[in-house]
């Protein structure tokens, strides 16, 4: 059911390239932990997290832990110069008024115009929506991570997402192991490719016509 | 000796008068980092039930708010999620808890209006999501159709600061200040567990993130007592 | 020489391009106190006109946001009080000038929601008064009949800091936070004026009023340019 | 049409001694600027302005104002020990949420039902609400301490408010330079009499009926 770690980087690695100097970018458990790794020193990005920190930091060497500075899925982290903190209700303003450049999550099913389905399987895990769904409405720009496939081998980019919605046409980028699309008016756009994968094999396992970039690009990494 | 001036400082056998069956209690935390632990332990003792508790989450089994659900004394939540926590899952699932469950911005807000004396907020967040809107009043502001989230109170709210002096005035460590703030002002009693009590006028007016009216109570905290996850091998 | 990290910290003469006639600028303060006194000069020699604003009240003749409604630049002003511009009462009596008239609780609340992202907040204050309930929409939550205030954003709000970072992280000095960190975040573009612009991570992270994502440009300040009602003989 | 200082200080004097430890207390301008001079040493109150002040102190000496330390009427003042700052949302919601004890108010008019009409003349002065309409209708105990009557010899206490209301049945007592009312479901009740006057001096000044308290004091300060 999972990816590799390597898989997982690379995903992170793409999603990372999205990530301009100065953002604000929320990231969410999973594959989006693995993002700042890939960012390049001499960019400055200010991570948030919905428990009241602007400028989240990786997190302590062993040891160094502050049970009370955690990240929002309650782990170890450190600040960044320039953070600050808050409380969560400011935190979620932040989202509300648009101040996040970037939330990059995980998924459940992604629809052809970007409907986003992440937070529930009903009748077997009801964990409650958390931030997902103000994040998801919110920030200005909702890329999502995840694998192309379910355990079932069925392609979680679906023409209508059969699971609980967490928000409507938000999400603008799906990153899997397999491609990268970008959601436009248009519907579906593949911009870029993994070198294992051919366009064939991604309209085979893709439940959802899409169009191919002018600029397609080979992603070698 | 510290001077009590305004008779706020106390001990938590005191506080037990406040916890009674059926009652609705607020409490801060986020993942139970922030959420006062000898307060939990007091109001586990104090052995009442059909709680309504309203707060983010519900911590896990055993950390946080989270030994209030293991220990069943909750009939209500109103939080956000309770992914960390199987025990109230499996609760809500065969029918001993139910649960309101609210996106967390907007829970967040719903507890700050509260406690601002405002009746409630409007955000268009799970407008176009049945589990959210449910049969919520909604009106239009401008063309656009935003939620009625009403405001949310609590006969004791429960919190957890670094530092708190005679007066209530309450500073919290880093991340630990999350929803404490906003539940320090929500309950109708509000009482502070602090790792510190100092005198007046040693907390900075500018950093003062909780004014002492907001708080009824303060009692002296023996701190965390519980594993957290990432300490657990 | 600091690092300008984010390209936030700018002149005053970068700002102006902002300033448009018929725009909405919103302004820290409270009676002058607290208002940006070089960015109130620059709206003044920019000429531009026919502007709303909003902000607590409307300061004194020479002092603070008083200064702009001199000069003869403002078409509509939403404050809860003038009581303290006779200028304001002159132009409004005279047809000059359209006032509304918020309740000051009301209206920080207003200015807050819309930088939070809200689309407004339900009170009971001014709900049996005309002037206040004209013809806003009202709720009713649990049998209680509630205003519905809506939220009020600007094209560019205009704040006066003590302290600013590169990040645009804010505090404020004393009673003239009042407004301030309210505004800050009601502004689509949202402009510090600062006493002092210290380095990155100089400021203590829990001590940060305004957190610096709401904040888009600092200039720094040359400090107060007028006489205090109290300096005054 | 203004009061002398000694009588405006014996009316501050009354008002605080409704003021007990331990309480938040918000005061306008005028008379009620006066009421922290007659506090007992040994009662500790903690004075609330609406700009974002809790636990204000007392004017500073010539000299030492700081510009940035007023009070909501633009004043300098000092600050109590226990004291802290805010936004002016937090200050109002204090407010809206009765922690404020006590405020202490001028009025233009009182009906015998504790309306309040301290805001406007309209055709004359519309300076706007500012915070009188949160403070009236919000805070526990609403004192007005005023001129008994106004300075054409009307009384200010009145059947039906004229002018507009600042809030609805707010007020519990009202003080002037004669007497003292208590605001009760059944009426006015005249529970303090300053003793340079009688009873009946009282009812020919008062528009609106009014008991008498079995304990009637009379104030010979």
């Amino acid at each position: 059911m999972g990816l590799g770690a390597e898989i997982r980087n690379k995903i992170a690695k793409r999603a990372a390239e999205e990530i301009e100097h100065g953002m604000l970018v929320n990231l969410g458990i999973g594959i989006p932990s693995l993002v700042p790794n890939h960012l390049p020193s001499g960019k400055t990005v200010m991570f948030h997290a919905e428990n009241g920190i602007t400028g989240m930091g990786p997190s302590p060497v062993k040891g160094q832990e502050d049970s009370n500075l955690c990240n929002a899925g309650g782990y170890p982290v450190t600040l960044q110069e320039g953070a600050s903190y808050c409380d969560s209700a400011t935190a979620f303003g932040m989202i509300r008024s648009g101040k996040i450049d970037i939330t990059i999550l995980g998924a459940l099913q992604v629809s052809g115009s970007g409907d986003l389905a992440n937070w529930i399987v009903p009748g077997k895990r009801v964990p409650g929506m958390g931030g997902a769904m103000d994040l998801a409405a919110k920030a200005k720009k909702v890329i999502v991570v995840m694998n192309h496939c379910d355990k079932n081998g069925s392609s979680k980019i679906v023409e209508v997402c059969t699971l609980p919605l967490t928000a409507k046409s938000c999400v603008q980028m799906v990153i899997t192991e397999m491609a990268v699309f970008e959601v436009t008016p248009e519907g579906l756009l593949l911009s870029d490719i993994f070198s294992h994968y051919s366009v064939d094999e991604i309209r085979v396992r893709t439940e959802v016509q899409f169009g191919i970039s002018e600029s397609l690009r080979t992603l070698t990494y | 000796m510290l001077a009590n001036t305004f008779q706020k400082i106390t001990e938590i056998d005191y506080i037990k008068r406040f916890f009674k069956d059926g009652m609705t209690i607020m409490y801060g935390g986020f993942g139970g980092i922030g959420t006062p632990p000898g307060l939990v332990d007091a109001i586990i003792e104090s052995k009442i039930k059909e709680l309504t508790l309203i707060g983010n989450d519900t911590g896990f089994p055993d950390i946080g708010i989270g030994k209030i659900v293991t220990s069943k004394q909750v009939k209500r939540l109103i939080v956000s999620h309770i992914g960390s926590n199987p025990n109230a899952g499996k609760f809500m699932t065969n029918g001993e808890l139910e649960i309101e469950f609210s996106p967390q911005g907007t829970l967040a807000e719903r507890i700050r209006a509260g406690g601002m004396g405002l009746g409630g907020i409007l955000t268009d967040v799970g407008a176009d999501v049945e589990v959210v809107r449910r049969n919520k009043q909604t009106c239009e502001v401008d063309g656009k159709t935003f939620l009625i989230e009403t405001a949310l109170t609590a006969d004791v709210s429960i919190v957890h600061a670094e530092k708190a002096d005679p007066y209530g005035n309450l500073i919290f460590s880093k991340s630990a200040r999350n929803t404490n703030p906003l539940v320090a002002m929500a309950g109708k009693i509000t009482i502070a567990e602090a790792e510190e009590i100092v005198p007046l006028g040693e907390l900075d007016p500018e950093g003062i993130i909780t004014p002492g009216v907001f708080v009824d109570y303060i009692i002296p905290s023996k701190g965390v007592n519980w594993k957290w996850v990432w300490e657990q091998k």
